[in-house]
């Protein structure tokens, strides 16, 4: 199954991609979870990915941002190859991602959450400056409100709604300013009626910023109405990579990635 | 902004205040003992162990003899010199306390010594070294009655600080004696004690006292188990295996049973000779005492129980104590019996010095001051640490079991000038320098 | 350098509660003041186990520090002939914290049960190591600690409980003012983050393991402190300071008071040991038991500990 | 060496017997029971107690076993039950700590209890341990009840072993250490499986206490001890597993029996820089899982 190569159609500027990943291959036991994958991105594109559960998508965000170490293969970054990354590692250098179940401070306020996002990003861990001191509340609540979770700062997270919870991981991966980062399924969870307003909310915040976005995503017409660009992974392969329109219109891929995620 | 900091400032006064209230609802100020007015009775602070592993061994029967022996008093019924009621009079009540009460001893001990008049007590070296300083803050005349540490009065002078026993050196410069003159061929030592203080300090002073009677005894690698371990065959079995002629252990309580039960079927009673310095309480306990086989070297921290003297005391105390307790006093009672009949013999002597029923405390420590009283044991002299220490002489015999009892055979007596260790020279130094000026020791 | 508002907030409420606290040492009287004394030198140990607490770190050993605490007063006193509580505190403090920085990252790798297991099982170690080497550390029986001066004042035997009572409020002042200002700091809040969740915060690009190891210093400092502290006002050290239950003790008090608040813990300690205390003295023969119980009691009805009696109190009255 | 060999087993036997309650209610419950200490000294006063109140001389050595063993499966049987129905069971989900502490204040409890009903002075049940006699190996005579141990410890391991998973019972209780959740979905009734595990682990506890009461003079004092020892064992071997206190108890066993032929000073610290060493090279003990989050 080589990657349609044929429907990469559009000239790939000539640039250095800012993200580019080295034939990657990683396997649990007797699944193989990322096979051989090889795909870059330049800066500012908006990538949809698509495919089944168990595609890998998961691994290649987890892989890519350093949770995971490949079985082989590594990351180019700016045209520099990095291997050995830890997730902190990958943040330094400006790959961040946000989690398909949001990982937060949950026995703290959504203002604090945004607030310690914020410090690490500035480097005042060791600081004995209070967190919440005049010029860091400004920047958290313009982070908060850019978000439009103004509202909700002083709630307590474990309170807080899926969808906004969605977003509030996102905007803390946002707050660190990353060149690359990577949403893994932003809508999951969110209700129907929501996705919309949510993925505006975001790609708003995200285009402002020019960040190279990918995004692990079931949801089609999410897809189709928000990326430019999409990837399609069956059984930890990409089997196609282009314009969202022509991914989406290939036979293989409705066959063996919206079949089954409409079942799903 | 400005009213989120005024509420986090109220906020910050209201907790300092609600913690100060807390704080003092918790310690409520107790009026100052009433100690220097007249008193229609002199409260005693008893401080024992009643719970853990030396409650059983130590804290109860030294708690019993305390009671026994205050009501008495207060009754009048105690024989010559003591038959006066109280305290020349003056009616005693004693005051229990823990002696593992928290939050630490010495919190404990202040909190006790501020509403009572005199303190007897503690069984814990560590607590007595503790203790010792605590009281001379308070001013509170503290009797240690149990604690076997020479550190005390070797390594300071305390004024309103007594002890009314001798230090653990001394049984163990006698158990050596006894066992140097009892198996003159001895040849190899090893021993079983406690990984803490008392075991070590207790080995250190007996294979020391060995070494010093004769330098060619071989002393093997003694075992220290960590004391309540419970089971001791590993050390049982590497003893039996290094077969030394003797065997010394200052085990106590839970630990002497368990080294009794487990060693006595193995035989290692028998293939070697046991020394336990601190054995005779085993003889009160009916369930096991049958255990016991003939020849060990018993000792008990003195001359008490069935190592006593034979005097109206002790007849007294001994009776007095098995009537009401089912089982013969220990030789924890009998050093309750020492402190708190030298307490008594020091108030009575203040109040005959001052021509007054109510001595001051100063006047009770003066009288205390190398003061020699009668007690179950024998005549006490408070000889060493400027007259706050008392020296006492040591007895050990060898157990003989006939008709399923057990006594005590060959008992030998050492006066104490033969175990005590003269005024200003420290028990390791005279254990070292060969006992200079030791006298009538019996052959 | 600009003091924040906040800080300065906190310093005023830290003052205020000194003050109040230094007015009841005049009132109280010598045994209760003197149980305050060590209440308040040992509640800095217990903030210093609330405090890893807040990040996740069950420590049942934290004795280990309050054990060197004491014994370096000791030593510092025996062989360096120091004889200034400040300078004892200062090697108190320094020679935990020294410890922490050995030990911390080898520790700081584990969380919850297996933390608590191995900060018991080098407590242990040291309470071992105390007992056998007697001859240097004086065993079981422990070593003395004789009067100290306070900045060069000399006191008479009566009025030295009242010095260290003043002379351990002050240190309580300054480790209660660190604490919160340090609860307040982003260090603070990302050892919260670390409890929270840790994978987050390698996210963030910020090091699990790093602020891990600062809290564990910091709180190995406080408890170096407390330590020191303890040694000077009771005047005797032992190793019973690092056997397990007196760590023990130090999570009871913590759980007991809660660890919202630099001061919950300060709660904790002193309900705690005055418990202790009284219920030994009334109940010689069952205060374990009854001890037990209570303790019980506020664990199941106040998870959160007695902190939030008071929280509960203040939200109802800001609303 | 042999006499380090045997006296390792020996004491390896005894720990087993006296830890493997403990990491069994780990593994099911996820508590670590301080208490653990005071269910074994309340196992050795029942068993010690029926000893001395029914064993005359001259009766069958058996029926003293089956006093300890009726002692311990009274005591397990009345206070298992009752601890986790009354007590842990409202901690279930809570902090940790909190459930570290409840038992810790129930150590406390059960302490001054025992004293209660028992009184302080000791209860000598050796009549078992002196009536078995003596066996001699390479000449030093060792007491055939330590061999007592050896079986007890093995058929308790193997039971424990056969139990979980060769039974109806030992697979609910995997399914339950594995995930609460989804049991309770499946239909397992979980609170149940909870009782009747901290049931058994109380029966063991008391059951090691019990057959420890003939060697000893049961007194107040004896429960602190066990319960660092057997967190120690519980911890090297990995919390929770069974496998793993066994081999714990064995590593402790010789690792003692070592120090006490060899270096009998260090005796006191030897288990406790064990457990540092296994712990620094394996975090989870020996047989312990690491747990991964998945993202």
């Amino acid at each position: 199954m080589e990657p349609l190569r044929a429907i990469l159609g559009e000239a790939r500027s000539v640039s250095t991609p800012v993200l580019e990943a080295v034939g990657l291959h990683k396997r649990f036991g007797a699944v193989i979870a990322c096979h051989d994958v090889s795909v870059a991105f330049d800066a500012g594109e908006l990538v949809g990915v698509v495919g089944p559960n168990g595609a890998g998508k998961t691994t290649f965000v987890n892989v890519v941002t350093g949770y995971v170490a490949p079985d082989s293969g590594y990351i180019k970054y700016r045209g520099r190859e990095h291997s050995g990354l830890t997730p902190r590692t990958a943040v330094t250098l400006g790959i961040a991602r946000s989690f398909q179940h949001p990982q937060l401070y949950e026995s703290l306020t959504v203002l604090e959450n945004a607030l310690i996002a914020l410090a690490v990003k500035e480097r005042r861990h060791a600081s004995w400056r209070p967190l919440k001191q005049a010029r860091a509340l400004q920047g958290a609540s313009a982070l908060l409100e850019r978000f439009e979770l103004g509202e909700a700062a002083d709630v307590e997270v474990g309170q807080l709604p899926e969808g906004r919870r969605k977003v509030l991981d996102i905007a803390m991966s946002f707050a660190l300013r990353p060149s690359v980062l990577l949403l893994d399924e932003p809508t999951s969870g969110v209700s129907a009626a929501e996705k919309f307003a949510l993925m505006d909310t975001v790609t708003g915040a995200l285009a402002e910023a020019q960040m190279t976005v990918l995004f692990i995503e079931h949801d089609m017409e999410v897809v189709e109405r928000y990326a430019r660009r999409v990837l399609a992974f069956v059984e930890g392969r990409i089997i196609a990579d282009g314009r969202s329109a022509d991914v989406l219109g290939d036979a293989r891929v409705r066959e063996l990635v919206l079949g089954v995620a409409e079942g799903a | 902004m400005e009213r989120q900091c005024f509420m986090t400032f109220r906020r910050v006064i209201m907790a300092a205040l609600a913690a100060t209230a807390m704080a003092s609802a918790t310690l409520v100020p107790s009026s100052p003992a009433a100690a220097q007015t007249q008193p229609q009775e002199l409260k005693i602070g008893i401080v024992t162990f009643l719970s853990g592993a030396a409650a059983s061994p130590f804290g109860i029967p030294a708690r019993n003899g305390a009671e026994i022996l205050l009501e008495s008093i207060n009754k009048g019924s105690l024989p010559a010199p003591y038959e006066k009621k109280g305290f020349g009079g003056v009616k005693v009540v004693p005051v229990f306390m823990d002696e593992a009460s928290g939050p630490d001893p010495i919190s404990a001990y202040r909190r006790l010594a501020s509403s009572v008049d005199f303190v007897i007590g503690y069984i814990s070296s560590e607590h007595c070294l503790s203790v010792a300083p605590a009281a001379e803050e308070e001013q509170k005349l503290t009797v240690l009655f149990d604690c076997g540490t020479p550190r005390i009065f070797e390594d300071n002078s305390y004024r309103y600080v007594f002890r009314t026993t001798a230090t653990a050196a001394v049984d163990n410069i006698a158990a050596a004696r006894y066992v140097y003159s009892r198996y003159p061929n001895l040849k190899t030592v090893s021993g079983i004690n406690q990984n803490y203080a008392w075991g070590q300090d207790s080995w250190k002073d007996f294979s020391s006292a060995i070494k010093s009677l004769d330098s060619k005894v071989k002393i093997d690698a003694a075992q220290f188990p960590a004391i309540f371990a419970g089971s001791y065959s590993s050390q049982i079995s590497t003893l039996l295996a290094a077969d030394p002629d003797v065997i010394h252990s200052s085990f106590w309580g839970g630990d002497a049973e368990g080294l009794l039960i487990q060693g006595a079927p193995l035989g290692l009673f028998s293939r070697s000779h046991v020394v336990l310095t601190a054995g005779e309480p085993i003889l009160h306990r009916q369930g096991i005492a049958s255990l016991m086989p003939s020849g060990v070297v018993l000792g008990a921290r003195g001359p008490h129980g069935p190592l006593a003297p034979e005097n109206k005391l002790d007849a007294w105390f001994s009776k007095a104590y098995a009537d009401r307790y089912n089982t013969e006093p220990a030789y924890p009672s009998y050093h309750m019996a020492q402190a708190v009949l030298g307490l008594k013999a020091a108030y009575e002597k203040a109040q005959a010095a001052s021509h007054s029923e109510h001595p001051t405390t100063a006047q009770v420590i003066a009288a205390f001051t190398h003061l020699s009283f009668e007690t179950p044991s024998g005549t006490i002299t408070m000889a060493l640490g400027k007259g706050h220490q008392a020296v006492e002489p040591a007895a050990y015999g060898v157990t003989k079991v006939e008709n399923g009892k057990v006594t005590l055979t060959d008992v030998k007596r050492y006066p104490v000038e033969c175990v005590n260790p003269p005024e200003g020279i420290k028990a390791e130094d005279w254990i070292a320098r060969h006992f200079p000026g030791a006298k009538n020791c019996p052959k | 350098m600009k003091i924040d508002p906040g800080n300065l907030r906190r310093l005023l409420g830290v003052v205020l509660l000194v003050a109040v606290l230094a007015l009841l040492g005049l009132w109280l009287a010598g045994w209760t003041r003197f149980l305050l004394t060590v209440a308040l030198g040992e509640s800095l140990a217990v903030i210093g186990v609330a405090l890893l607490m807040r990040a996740g770190l069950v420590s049942f050993g934290q004795g280990l520090f309050s054990a060197v605490g004491a014994y370096a007063v000791a030593y510092g006193m025996r062989l360096w002939g120091i004889h200034e509580a400040l300078l004892l505190l200062a090697v108190a403090v320094a020679a935990s914290t020294l410890l922490a920085v050995a030990i911390g990252p080898l520790i700081c790798r584990y969380r919850q049960i297996f933390f608590a297991m191995i900060s018991l099982a080098f407590s242990m170690v040291l309470y071992s190591i105390l007992l056998k080497f007697n001859t240097a550390t004086g065993g079981s029986d422990g070593m003395e600690v004789t009067a100290a001066t306070v900045l060069g004042y000399h006191a008479a035997a009566k009025a030295l409980a009242g010095v260290y009572y003043y002379l351990t409020l002050a240190c309580f002042g300054v480790a209660l003012f660190a604490t919160a200002a340090y609860y307040a700091s982003p260090a603070g809040y990302l050892a919260r983050a670390v409890r929270d969740n840790e994978i987050r915060l390698e996210y963030l690009g910020a090091s699990v393991s790093r602020e891990t190891f600062r809290a564990y210093i910091f709180a190995a400092a406080l408890t170096g402190l407390s330590g020191g502290l303890f040694a000077l006002a009771v005047g005797h050290v032992s190793p019973t300071l690092a056997y397990w239950t007196k760590s023990g003790e130090f999570l009871f008090a913590a759980l007991l008071g809660g660890t919202s608040s630099p001061i919950a813990p300060v709660v904790g300690t002193v309900v705690f040991e005055s418990l202790n205390s009284y219920l030994s003295a009334y109940l010689p023969n069952v205060w374990q038991m009854a001890l037990g119980a209570i303790m019980l009691a506020i664990i199941l009805l106040m998870p959160r500990g007695l902190w939030s009696l008071y929280e509960r109190f203040s939200a109802r009255h800001a609303a | 060496m042999t006499a380090i060999l045997v006296d390792g087993v020996v004491y390896a036997s005894w720990i087993f017997l006296v830890s493997v309650g403990l990491t069994l209610v780990f593994g099911v419950l996820r508590i670590l029971n301080i208490a653990h200490g005071s269910l074994y000294a309340v196992g050795a006063y029942t068993g010690a107690w029926l000893v001395v109140r029914y064993f005359q001389p001259g009766m069958p050595l058996a029926l003293s076993f089956a006093l300890l063993l009726a002692g311990a499966l009274i005591a397990g049987l009345v206070l298992g039950p009752l601890i986790e129905r009354l007590l842990l069971r409202f901690t279930y989900g809570r902090d940790e700590v909190m459930q570290l502490l409840v038992t810790y204040a129930l150590f406390l409890i059960l302490g001054d209890l025992t004293k209660l009903i028992w009184g302080v002075n000791p209860y000598y049940a050796y009549a078992p341990y002196s009536m078995l006699g003596n066996v001699s190996i390479g000449n030093v005579p060792y007491p055939r009840y330590d061999l007592v141990l050896i079986g007890l410890a093995a058929t308790v391991g193997i039971g424990l072993w056969l139990m979980t998973n060769r039974t109806r019972f030992g697979r609910l209780m995997t399914a339950v250490i594995g995930d609460r959740e989804i049991s309770t979905a499946l239909g397992i009734n979980v609170p149940l499986v909870c009782t009747v595990a901290f049931t058994i682990g109380t029966v063991l506890a008391a059951l090691g206490g019990a057959f420890t009461a003939p060697t000893i003079s049961v007194v107040p004092g004896i429960d602190v001890t066990v319960i660092v020892l057997s967190f120690a064992v519980v911890v090297i071997g990995g919390l929770g597993s069974l496998e793993g206190a066994a081999l714990g108890s064995l590593i402790v066993g010789i690792a003692r029996a070592i120090a006490v032929h060899r270096f009998p000073d260090l005796d006191l610290v030897t288990i406790y820089v064990v457990m540092v060493i296994v712990l620094i090279f394996r975090p989870q003990g020996l047989f312990g899982r690491a747990e991964v989050k998945r993202l």
